[in-house]
């Protein structure tokens, strides 16, 4: 199955591509600091970028090479934001640790012991 | 014309020698300067230099968000500059179109960037 | 066969980066010196006269001293990445000679896209600095690391913005198209209608190499010596080789971008016909040399910028005019200029 | 030739880096890990054929993107950054659909097999896709100024925070 055209055709790409989003799933799925979980999606979104660039170069397209670019771009401002959001948090809490995060269940029960007072 | 299998990037095999060289060259030193040089450590001289009094706690403490801001605006306009270079290299193919939109897209940006320094962010002392 | 080819062709890029990185180097070595005595005779002191004749082994001296010196890494340091700070930085300030070309048909790697290649490096080798200043577990070097990351990112906007012109006038990345380019235009130099771009990237340039007037990293009065406070022996060395390597990069890139490089300029040539026959390594030498001088002349003559005043004529000013010289560009040349 | 040889050496390298994300116990390393991934990334995207891709995604994502995230480092105290896995009963709940995932993707790869090549390569040329992007599709460049500019009105709203803070 894997041979010599196996290295030089598209699959080795989806293989690498697989790997970059199976790290992203890595950190998201059990580090629990917020920083990570955010650093974590913008692997996932490398992952499928080299999805895109590969089947653009094997079948001769180039918006695959475009929406690379253009996605790349959009991840700058959705990382900003995010790290923006991160810090903000951090300095109302002053933890990044997710598994403290149960502001708004807290609230719901708070909610429920004053209806049944 | 080759098929895409068959696609050897051969122009970046001196940039990767080069890499290596500069790389070796760097290690090299040091792996050289390491038969030579002298090894005499002490606890004073391996502290950190703090003007000559006993460091006081770990030097990674809270740091004014000051810094913060400018690597946004730096993320955001280096985007920028990278969406800029194609145009720039395609400049003569463009419709009237494609000249305008990059135009606009610049204005934009001068706009955020203006919007930022009137509401101070870079203004170091408080107002 | 093919890997007899393949072998020989290696052999050729080896000796090519010998020849570059040797005759680099002992530019920057010598820099060094020039730097001392010149900014020795401006203050009215003879600069270093002791090792050799008027001094002129003193590099050979300061390399062997750097070499036997002690190599300390402070306890609180962070081990691994204190240890690499330095080859980043002085691995990608080499890696930005392989695509300037030093002569008509002598260039490392001939890629479509050598600015972007240069940028790029640029752009790594800022995580050497980070990397340096928040590893040594110093509150000096983490605060001056800080402020020489910000200063440098900040100026890589008008840099590469001021560079955007001149790709534009010329619709190539290559180096050799630029300089190709600007002998067949009118004036013979891009940094007559773009005097605006050049004045930006000029600044930029004194800032990116965190040479004065912006040399926040040895601001000795406030931050004793930035991200190198820790550092000593031969990594500090690399520090300071890969700003001397840098200078000379940068030097190459004004001339290239904005000087034509080795070419003359025609009106030039039809003033003065001799000119013709001066060869085309000794026009980018003496060019190259010019600005080199710039660079130690404005250190001895300007005082050093404050770190606010730094970064608001960064984004104040110098985005700004580069942005503007990058639109009158774009117009004249879609109107046909 | 010599592109199988190159291929392999990648994977290799990036299977390397994976495994060595397992062992990273500080949030600097394991961000110095997923820096050499990306970088790397760009060597790849070489070999799809286009150079300024490489360039872009070294210029602007190793070189400003990843560089927001080490200010970060700047910002904030030692302690934060020694970091733990979660607690078991998360984990195996959440790595589950991750390893559906990959199940998924093998199965992808290895039973469908792919369409033949067109003949003639697709190295194109930057300027090609200057002419795409901007003649054919200007109004999703217009529309990226705009989100470009959320992050620059966010930074004064942080800022303002940070007023208030002290």
């Amino acid at each position: 199955m894997i041979n010599y055209s196996f290295f030089a055709g598209e699959k080795v790409f989806y293989l690498i591509a697989s790997i970059i989003i199976l790290s992203g799933f890595y950190l998201l799925f059990t580090k629990k600091n917020l920083l990570l979980a955010i650093l974590a999606l913008e692997i996932v979104f490398n992952g499928i970028n080299l999805m895109f660039a590969t089947v653009s170069f094997y079948y001769g397209d180039l918006t695959g090479q475009m929406i690379v670019l253009l996605s790349l771009s959009v991840a700058a401002a959705s990382f900003a934001i995010g790290l923006i959001l991160v810090l903000n948090y951090y300095r109302l809490k002053r933890s990044l640790n997710i598994e403290g995060m149960t502001e708004l269940r807290e609230r719901i029960e708070d909610g429920d012991r004053d209806g049944n007072d | 014309m080759v098929r895409p299998d068959e696609y050897v990037p051969t122009n970046y095999l001196s940039v990767l020698i080069m890499v290596i060289v500069g790389f070796i060259f760097g290690l090299g030193g040091l792996i050289f300067g390491s038969f030579v040089r002298p090894r005499f450590y002490y606890k004073e001289k391996l502290v950190p230099y703090e003007c000559g009094n006993e460091p006081s706690g770990l030097p990674w403490q809270k740091i004014a968000i000051r810094y913060y801001p400018i690597a946004i605006l730096f993320a955001v306009f280096d985007v920028e500059l990278g969406l800029i270079y194609p145009w720039t290299v395609g400049f003569s193919g463009l419709t009237s179109t494609g000249f305008l939109v990059m135009i606009g897209f610049l204005l934009v940006l001068l706009l955020g960037l203006v919007y930022d320094l009137k509401k101070g962010i870079l203004d170091w002392h408080r107002r | 066969m093919v890997s007899n080819n393949l072998f020989l062709e290696i052999l050729l890029i080896l000796i090519k980066i010998a020849v570059v990185l040797g005759i680099v180097l002992l530019h920057a070595a010598y820099t060094v010196y020039a730097e001392r005595k010149i900014i020795g005779r401006m203050q009215a002191r003879l600069g270093p006269t002791e090792v050799g004749p008027y001094g002129l082994l003193q590099p050979i001296a300061d390399l062997l001293k750097l070499l036997t010196k002690e190599d300390i890494i402070p306890l609180e340091a962070e081990r691994l990445i204190f240890l690499v700070a330095p080859l980043i930085v002085l691995t990608f300030a080499i890696v930005n000679l392989s695509v300037i070309p030093f002569h008509p048909s002598f260039i490392i790697a001939d890629v479509n896209i050598g600015i972007l290649l240069i940028l790029a490096g640029a752009s790594l080798a800022v995580y050497g600095i980070i990397l340096g200043g928040w590893s040594s577990g110093s509150k000096y070097s983490l605060l001056g690391g800080l402020r020489s990351a910000a200063q440098v990112l900040s100026y890589e906007i008008p840099l590469g913005m001021s560079l955007a012109g001149v790709i534009l006038a010329a619709e190539s990345f290559k180096l050799s198209d630029i300089v190709n380019h600007q002998a067949q235009s009118f004036f013979g130099m891009n940094a007559i209608p773009q005097i605006l771009g050049f004045i930006v990237f000029l600044i930029c340039a004194f800032a990116e190499t965190n040479r004065a007037p912006f040399d926040l990293p040895e601001a000795e009065s406030e931050l004793v010596a930035g991200y190198v406070t820790e550092y000593s022996g031969f990594r500090m060395g690399m520090f300071f080789l890969a700003e001397y390597i840098s200078i000379y990069v940068m030097s190459l890139l004004i001339v290239h971008c904005y000087f034509g490089g080795w070419t003359l300029p025609g009106w030039l040539l039809t003033i003065f016909p001799p000119l013709k026959f001066v060869p085309a390594p000794l026009i980018l030498l003496i060019k190259v040399y010019f600005f080199v001088f710039l660079f130690i002349w404005v250190r001895a003559t300007y005082p050093r910028y404050r770190f606010d005043q730094l970064m608001s004529m960064c984004w104040k000013i110098l985005i700004p005019v580069s942005l503007l010289n990058f639109l009158i560009v774009a117009f004249l040349k879609r109107g046909g200029f | 030739m010599a592109r199988p040889l190159f291929m392999s050496i990648f994977l290799l390298l990036f299977l390397a880096l994976f495994l060595l994300l397992f062992r990273q116990k500080k949030v600097v390393y394991q961000f110095l890990v997923y820096l050499v991934m990306m970088v790397l990334l760009g060597i790849v995207y070489l070999f799809l054929g286009s150079e300024f891709l490489m360039a872009f995604q070294i210029i602007v994502y190793a070189g400003a993107i990843l560089v927001m995230f080490l200010f970060f480092l700047y910002l904030y105290p030692e302690e934060e950054f020694k970091i733990q896995d979660m607690r078991n009963s998360t984990l195996i709940k959440t790595l589950i659909p991750s390893l559906l995932f990959v199940i998924t993707l093998i199965l992808i790869l290895f039973t469908f097999d792919v369409r033949e090549y067109e003949a003639s390569a697709s190295v194109y040329s930057v300027k090609e896709l200057a002419k795409l992007i901007y003649n054919q599709y200007p109004l999703a460049i217009f529309l990226l100024a705009f989100i470009l500019t959320y992050p620059m009105i966010a930074i004064y709203l942080l800022m303002k925070g940070s007023e208030s803070d002290d």
